[in-house]
């Protein structure tokens, strides 16, 4: 298991775990969202590649009212 | 930007003589709205589409972890196909964030460039940081972004903005949120007359007349939200803002009369009288 | 009379839950509009079209000895089967020549009792003599005729007349032609407060946006000629004061924000941000 | 013939012309116009009864453009 | 009656140059105060003091039955030995009443004549009803009254007040006790050009810089008496109104610079500035 | 800074209470003005010794070769032995521009450190470039000026000046030269509000009123130059500046009445009238 | 005894008394007032002339603060 | 001679002089003026001992009227 950050607040994650896998794991698959791993942009695309890390800082985000 | 506009008299229906015209996009509408401070879903659709707009701001936030991936979405009442989705970076006070938010909202709208740049100075005011703002500026168009600067009414770094490469600028009326109208409005005119790109009125407009104040002075296009989301009756609102900066454009193209400030000038002939007492 | 305006969700279309209502009259439109000062009878007649409005003023005045009956006539561009002619006093500054004009009009119009009083206290000012204009109206009520009122904005002495039987009190914005907008909001807001009879702005708009602040005061209707016939282009700015007569008459029923003085209100809201750094 | 006045100009008419007669010399039959004989209305429905007199003050107006 | 003042440069002492002339009567102080609302009379008595004022008003009131005639008096502090007392008709609605209350003051005052007419229109607004005030003047100048008139800011009933033969015309700055400063300074601006007599403001000043504006305007005087009475610390605020009387004044007389709307003026020179950097 | 002053009533003399302080210095007068656009040189010293400063300041220029220096000299009108002498670094755009003339400054004047720090963003419209003006404080700073910055009304950029150590802030009211006032009270306010130096109007002030209003918000003081040097008569409206800043000083510490938007509020007692007739 | 008003108040007053008298038993003499009988002023001069009839209504006024 | 430039315009002034002696010869002793050489301040006290070299740059300056 692995010891990430997931918006602000820590979790454990099993090793190999893929982002993909982090956002299955939160219902996000086919939502409006984007991901930042450690201050860098995931694309879509690579969901399926990038593997989660130990000490990973992950934000997950939406698009919400705001003027 | 409000001079190069000429009012001709041409068989050519006015929207197509009238775009505004950001970047490389066209509009017909010159009212910008956000989706923030509605009561549900339902009622920010009905105001946004009651306002005409094309342009909808929506700001980037965490999702809920644990929320319910079936709740209903922003972008589902407003698609992207349907509205151009304007992601600001609302909440940032400084650079380096807006910049991240601003990042992550192109991801999420699959590469959309158009954004709306606001670094905020403190969160009593929310009052744009001006150098933060400038060097957001700098590093967003770098990476290819289009970049709608939310600013002061100083006309020296509305123009810094501009010469950076802004494709729009958009001083603030008063206070986000304080439904003041424009404080000043000669600051706003001196950006007017040294523009090259939109002057947008974003923050402050409180009611119709502010919109069509804004217009008049010769601003491109007002972006609002709380004067709609706050009425009593925000679709209402959001009508009359449309109406109102259709008025104030339409009254900006036509020229208005001269003020004559002291002596009253009768709309009425003053000869043909029939024959009256003396006075 | 803004008071008693109560907006209510009905499933009823606007125009029938908010007519404007003149003594026996009721109209859709809250712009009325002057037929003074115009390039010629078809811009005359083009610009009032385009306002939308339904009652447009005329001033009588003497025909022309050997002027040709052929030459077309005021009335046959704005026929008054297609309009409300609303005959006006102009020019006079006594009471006894504001009655003998008004009664003369209303011979000209064939019996129709509704119109303009306008009693001027000097040619320079254009100000209402408004002791004449108290009398004449006294005289014109008990002759039968349906009275709207040119009046300062003398709270007082608009309640006179409403109280004396007028129709509508028409306090000015400022001077008529000098196109200043409201000058006082303070007194036309007390009139509005305690008036039961409809209150119309007269005199002294200049642009659209001094017709949506009237209508947002809680003015019942605004009437103009000026500030249409003066601008450069008086089609489009008639058009412009029907949308800024709707869109200040729909924010004044949606109910405005209220005015924050000080602190902003984020429209984005503050928490689910990003990791930010330190501030 | 008689010396009337016409909207303030001084003139003559024949005697026993009646309004009608005053209007129909000066072109104004059907037109959207009214008349005041010394002070008071000539209502459209007398124009033909009513005579015109030695000093007759008579006033024609028709609407014109005003504010 | 602001503009035969010229500013001539003389060996003269200003004030011997700068009177102000009501009736018979010539002040050095163009400051009139009120003399209600004090916490007690030696607050009274100080803020006039302090204020520098020549003219105080008082009302006229029954006296209490019974009350004990040694309690100290108004007129023991504002003896009209040192003061020029102006006694009011605060609080009537009608002519006749007025002029009943003007009488007894006269009595009261052992034949002194200059008095200040107030006749109201509602307990409300406060605002002056002008045909009971005409009337009023009329009784009350036939009777031997110099008349200096509470009025609107109606430009045509002031020339009427001034024909009448009132001493001075003294049009409200906004509504009594609302401290809300002049409202329309362009009906204030006609009454000084076409008066023959003071305009002297009287009622809605708030603070000394409305004061000011009133004097820069032309304004031969201000009367006041809340904006003293009601400020926390009034003795301060009486002297904050002498001196702001006196700057307005003095501004007024100087002949301030015009307004350029939208260029700056720098007040250093532009040229022999040191080598520069290329800009 | 005009939260912490409260007044308090003691025996002390007003002037001790009340010093301007700007960094080690403390001054009685609250008015600094220019030295620029004067006739000559003796309306230069009536003026500014009329005004009752005692801060005044001075341009810096290369002096003309071949210049006879017998010629009389600015400082020998204003001494430094009688004034204090303040230098700006009025003509400069950029930042180094700005730190060499002010370091020429203090030479000239004997190691004095107090500068006013001008850092122009236009010929056009002489408003402040605050990046540069930021980059020209710090640098300033750390040489051991004491600097009294020159700036937009942007709260937040005040806010920067302030923590980079300025001993004051001297936001512009409206554009130098202009003589239009305080275009935006509100930001002024706010500035005020969160400033622990100093606040001082620099720039736009045309009239008396100006700058009691100024003094009325709150400001520490008021600097002008073409208010008094373009009126018609400045010494004079030197002399009017010098009342209107005590006025609006005094004003601001006797803490206006409030102000009431509506209902009038009567300064006589509303019983004990005699017995009127019904209304 | 006259039945009399004073002020809007009714009082009993002996008959004879002058206004001088009403004036004497109120403690308003030597005081800056001033007295109007029937609507009609009474001169200061005439106080001890001017007898109180039944239902006189007399108003006494002094100055007060008012602006 | 030395090439110099005083205010923005060339001159040529002697070799070995120092600033005290241009200033001599312009006019400007005892004059409240401030000197820059080069974009470094002179100092007063350092005029008799600062030499001018070809090429220099100086300016002069005094105080003048300016708001």
């Amino acid at each position: 298991m692995n010891n990430i950050r997931v918006n602000g607040e820590s979790c454990k994650v099993p090793g190999g775990w893929r982002v993909s896998d982090l956002l299955l794991d939160l219902g996000h698959i086919g939502g409006r969202i984007a991901v930042e791993r450690n201050g860098e942009i995931v694309p879509r695309s690579d969901y399926e590649q990038v593997s989660l890390q130990a000490n990973d800082n992950i934000e997950i985000v939406s698009a919400i009212g705001g003027g | 930007m409000g001079k190069q506009y000429q009012t001709e008299k041409t068989g050519q229906p006015m929207n197509d003589m009238d775009a505004l015209i950001i970047g490389e996009h066209s509009f017909h509408s010159r009212l910008l709205v956000g989706s923030g401070k509605y009561r549900d879903l339902e009622q920010t659709r009905s105001a946004i589409i009651g306002s005409g707009a094309e342009i909808v701001t929506v700001a980037i936030r965490r999702t809920n972890i644990g929320q319910n991936s079936n709740e209903p979405n922003l972008l589902s009442v407003i698609p992207p196909g349907e509205f151009t989705i304007l992601p600001n970076s609302a909440g940032c006070y400084l650079a380096e964030d807006a910049v991240r938010t601003l990042r992550l909202a192109r991801e999420l709208l699959e590469g959309r460039n158009l954004v709306k740049l606001e670094v905020l100075g403190d969160a009593k005011t929310l009052y744009p940081n001006m150098p933060e703002t400038l060097k957001a500026a700098k590093i967003l168009i770098k990476d290819g972004f289009e970049v709608m600067a939310y600013c002061s009414d100083d006309p020296i770094q509305a123009r810094m903005l501009e010469d950076i490469g802004c494709v729009a600028v958009m001083p603030l009326a008063s206070l986000i949120g304080s439904g003041m109208g424009i404080l000043n409005p000669w600051n706003i005119g001196i950006i007017i007359e040294q523009s090259h790109v939109p002057v947008i009125i974003d923050a402050g407009v409180g009611t119709a007349s502010d919109a069509a104040i804004a217009m008049e002075l010769g601003c491109d296009a007002v972006l609002m939200n709380s004067a709609i989301a706050h009425a009593s009756d925000p679709v209402r609102m959001a009508r009359a803002m449309m109406n109102a900066v259709i008025a104030g454009r339409d009254a900006f193209l036509a020229g208005r009369m001269p003020r004559h400030h002291y002596h009253g000038d009768p709309s009425s002939p003053t000869s043909g009288l029939i024959e009256l007492n003396e006075q």
